[in-house]
């Protein structure tokens, strides 16, 4: 892409700017080195880091991951250096690129979020804080905060009230109703939304008899999910006025497409790193091709126009 | 780190399970150490849909240049389709990837273990060994479950290999656990290897890095776990090994950027 | 599978005896007829047909089907000849088989659905009622049956009272928690559950801009939701002590073992007959080699064996 | 209805975007009819999920015994795939399926029309037709974007086919829509055709079959739809149709089953 091109990738998402809507997910590349110079950071819309709590955790045992039809589990067990040492190690090596660089968050409980965004906003290099609350809650016996419309408002309102960076409130999946924590992440006051993160799945070796994971239940992403992921950012679009950053699934240039036509101002891209490293870039220059292919010029030309009429 | 196509310059079954296929794509074929591995796309499609690990069996310098061989046992559905690709279809690999072996620094004695398809990163190594100026001893133990299993004894051989074999069905060398034997040897030898390099299965480098340890000899160990990245990015591909100083226990290690090739004393054995 | 075989997979489902637990999903198999002789009725486990409701229903507007990775997307709007033509027409043609018939069965009111089992409680040739609640309900303004327990308790209650059936209840996975409809049903009095139902999707043409299926929102099956049955299963099973019926992705016998080990009783097979109609005979002679592979004989013998300790 | 695996015979390009595959397979050659199609899956794997209905595009009784000919243009995932296949490797097909064309009771004049890929299951039907007795006159008008598109044109002549040749480029034949030309032609025609079969784009098949009805002429239409099973289970493939007598509008029929194949006149055009 030459920077005269006459065609303009770039979105606003609430309070961000990216130059175009591609950003890579949390925890499917890493703290943003480990694919070198097979991605140039500064080419991505945004680059989210793998989830970080307080202190380092050294996640669930192996087996943690099992691939399945267009899909994987994982059950990473939210495995991460710790607060301290990504500020120190981590954070360094990031703050001097060309990108948007979005901090993951979780904790144990509601006091731990509100921490971690205190002790986040100060750091120079970190563009905006998203909130995995996919995680269990210890203290409401392991039942993810995501789940509970209530729970959602608290997490969200303890980062809100402890940073003045942006605040993105990634909604799991594994609800009847995702306009419900939807709204009650807005009404705490969070700037943009993102989703979905992983459906709760499982799998067995007929042979052993034995769970596929060492956590027995995992979390499922990839292809597989897309159709979920899409149908629920295409429910929260029409419930709600925040920017939505789509994801699940995606792996395409129409896959991406898919998202933003429905409404989504940005996308993620997770699982398809490991199948093709460069598939953010090729969704990138894809999204060119398709605005000339359709004669635009612009990539918010595309946002929200999904056609309802026969 | 490269992602590049391979052509498949050949694709040849060696036993009912095993093949060998050739690959050429020189840049990689320039940069890979023995122990490192590729991460390899087996085709265009969703299913299956993750990269396979595979690590290189022996490189090709000179025919053509710029080429290897993957040795593979066919155990699912992504080695099934390898196993179906032929001659002039490309593979798209990512690599090199992870730590690989590292070189004795004295030289001497060096003792090599491999259970069944444990053999595959071993000739590659032992050829760079004998490239090394290092004259020797070398031997290799090579452990499987039938005759079958134990291929590319004679290209050990031509390296200057002294080869002994083990199979569970006895059908070729002796009968039994390549490890049980091994260790009885050992106690015979009046010289101890400089370093033991050792792949297989886990019990088996289990039982690798025990003896090692209890004879003070370093080990190192290809070791396997599965995995979504092959470049540290997802967590998956963890072992657990002995904490460092101030990192909380248990500590998983990556095997994709760690290893695959470990220190017997790293590795937290349960 | 000689009558002498060795090997029994024989099964009991709470009030039903089946002579192998594998059955055909209601919808993908018709009303019993539609795959003529390839596979012959007399060998499953069961015949679910397509969900039959009071009224003979149009269905949606075409197109109703999108292929996605590992599934597809449906939404054939509960099409049905209704009650009448079913008891005419379909249920003499099946009746004369040694193959247990269920009824699946859906209405848009609760009376509706009390009226159905009432009406086909009467009828030889029937062995069991599913409770399809995975439709909307017209009074609730379309929000499904099965996502309220309160909706579950008093559908599942009128068919109950109104047949001396078997009633098999039929959960939708697009809860929140599973176990709550799943303890609704029970307490309802079902005797057996089934579950998943397909998950909520939807797919956009990135060309045109608008959705694949006119309906918009359709359900996705196939090999892509497996992880997600399997894992409601197994906290079904482990929250009821009612017998459950395993679905959702089965392709293969090992998708089917996966399910039976976390303790479903009998399997269904949905989508997979379309990719491969003769799957479900290849399902039940598998069971049996797997069986004489592990030494077994009784395929009871693997029911509920999940292996949790390593 | 049958499944079976046929062996591909021949797959070869007649354009850039349409193959000829030729397919043995005795049992289904035997059984079926022009214009009932099959459900053919391109793979083992589970991507592509669901199979893909094809025509019979031509039957040879003799080349060998028992084989016939799809015609097929790549236009997605499973079309690119089908093209990638090779002589000796295997499909499995479901079928025949569905309701194919009847040939007209009376003997004499028969018009076909076709656009685009829509030309694939008309040659059978021509060649049956042809063997039945009826001397014609035979008229197959043939539109296409390009002059690519036109393929199988001598195989119509040899039947004794007058072929009037359209494109929308002007490329080849006449210029603009084969619906438009056709229907100029017809008024000045003598005698009107006994039956117009028709296979196209779904605003074609209409203009055809309103065209049909003006003129007092029965039209045969091959319709498509978006398939799951092919055969009548899952109620995918519905095509809005006048409601027969007693039946609840809108009435969807089912194109696997009912069709693909229907008169004109059943189909309610939106
Ligand atoms: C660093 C490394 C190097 C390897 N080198 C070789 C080699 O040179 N030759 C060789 O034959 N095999 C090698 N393996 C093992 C090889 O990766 C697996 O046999 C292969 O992935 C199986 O794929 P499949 O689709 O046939 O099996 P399936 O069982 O269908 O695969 C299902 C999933 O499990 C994973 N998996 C299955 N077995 C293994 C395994 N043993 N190790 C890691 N992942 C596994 C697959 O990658 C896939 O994600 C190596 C593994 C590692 C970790
Ligand atoms: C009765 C019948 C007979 C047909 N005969 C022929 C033939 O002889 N030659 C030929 O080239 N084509 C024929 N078609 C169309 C052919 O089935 C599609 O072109 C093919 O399914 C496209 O598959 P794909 O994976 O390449 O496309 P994709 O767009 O990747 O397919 C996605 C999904 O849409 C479906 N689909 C896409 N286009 C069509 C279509 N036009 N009709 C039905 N389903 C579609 C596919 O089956 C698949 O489920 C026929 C269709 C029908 C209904
Ligand atoms: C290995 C792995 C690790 C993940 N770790 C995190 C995490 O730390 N925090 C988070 O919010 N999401 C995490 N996710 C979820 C992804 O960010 C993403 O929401 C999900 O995978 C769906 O997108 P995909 O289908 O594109 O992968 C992880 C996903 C995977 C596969
Ligand atoms: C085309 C189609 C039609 C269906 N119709 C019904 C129905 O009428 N009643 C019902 O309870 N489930 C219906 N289902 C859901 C299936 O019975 C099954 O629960 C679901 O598809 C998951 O199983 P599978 O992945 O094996 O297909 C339908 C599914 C499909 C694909
Ligand atoms: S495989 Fe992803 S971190 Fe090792
Ligand atoms: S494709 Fe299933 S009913 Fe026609």
């Amino acid at each position: 892409m030459a920077n005269d091109s006459p065609i303009s990738l770039a979105v606003e998402l609430g309070p961000l700017r990216l130059k175009n809507p591609v950003m890579v997910a949390s925890g499917t590349f890493g703290y943003g080195q480990e694919y070198g110079d097979l991605v140039p950071l500064e080419r991505l819309g945004g680059v989210v880091v793998k989830g970080i709590s307080l202190e380092p955790r050294s996640g669930n045992p192996p087996p943690r991951i099992w691939e399945t039809c267009g899909g994987m589990l994982n059950s990473i067990g939210l495995q991460n250096v710790g607060l301290r040492a990504f500020v120190e190690e981590k954070l360094p090596l990031l703050r001097p690129l060309q990108v948007p660089v979005i901090v993951n968050l979780f904790g144990n409980t509601v006091e731990d979020y509100g921490k971690l965004a205190a002790a986040l906003d100060g750091h120079e290099g970190i563009d905006a804080l998203e909130i995995n609350i996919s995680c269990p809650n210890v203290k409401a016996g392991g039942m993810a905060f995501g789940s509970d419309p209530k729970m959602v408002f608290q997490v969200v309102s303890a980062v809100r009230s402890e940073t003045k960076l942006p605040v993105i409130t990634k909604l799991t999946p594994n609800v009847t109703d995702i306009t419900v924590p939807a709204k009650a992440a807005e009404d705490a006051g969070t700037d943009i939304l993102s989703l979905i993160n992983t459906v709760a799945g499982m799998a067995v070796d007929a042979k052993t008899r034995r769970p596929r994971l060492a956590n027995v239940v995992g979390g499922l992403s990839g292809p597989a999910i897309k159709p979920i992921a899409l149908r629920m950012v295409w429910q929260v679009i029409q419930a709600s006025n925040l920017p939505v950053i789509g994801l699940g699934g995606i792996i395409s240039v129409e896959d991406a497409l898919e998202f933003l036509i429905v409404g989504a101002r940005a996308v993620q891209v997770g699982t398809a790193n490991f199948v093709n490293p460069q598939v953010t870039l090729e969704i990138i220059s894809g999204l060119e091709d398709y605005l000339l292919r359709q004669g635009l010029k612009d990539i918010n030309e595309i946002i929200g126009t999904l056609e309802l009429t026969r | 780190m490269l992602l590049r196509n391979a052509k498949i310059i050949f694709n040849k079954p060696v036993s009912a399970e095993l093949y060998h296929m050739g690959l050429l794509c020189p840049d990689i074929a320039a940069k890979i150490q023995p122990g490192q591995f590729l991460m390899v796309r087996i085709q265009d499609r969703l299913d299956p849909l993750l990269r396979r690990p595979f690590a290189v069996h022996r490189l090709y310098p000179n025919d053509p240049p710029g080429s290897f061989e993957m040795l593979y046992k066919v155990v699912g559905r992504g080695t099934q389709l390898l196993a179906n690709m032929q001659r002039g279809d490309f593979l798209n690999l990512l690599g090199p990837l992870g730590r690989g072996f590292r070189l004795p620094q004295d030289k001497g004695f060096v003792l090599m273990v491999a259970g069944g398809i444990g053999i595959a990163p071993l000739p590659y190594l032992a050829e760079t060994l004998a490239a090394s100026g290092n004259k020797g001893p070398f031997v290799l133990w090579f452990g499987g479950k039938t005759s079958t299993d134990l291929v590319c004894v004679q290209h050990f051989n031509d390296l200057g290999f002294a080869v002994q074999l083990v199979t569970e069905d006895g059908s070729e060398g002796k009968k039994g656990l390549v490890t049980g034997h091994l260790e009885q040897w050992l106690t015979q030898q009046d010289e101890l290897p400089k370093v033991m390099y050792s792949c297989g299965p886990y019990l088996m480098q289990r039982s690798v890095a025990e003896m090692a340890a209890r004879l003070g000899i370093p080990s190192q160990l290809s070791m396997e776990a599965l995995m979504g990245c092959g470049v540290g990015a997802c967590l998956s591909c963890s072992l657990r090994c002995h904490p460092p100083k101030g990192v909380q226990d248990p500590h998983y290690a990556n095997v994709c950027q760690d290893g695959p090739v470990f220190d017997g004393e790293e590795i937290f054995w349960d």
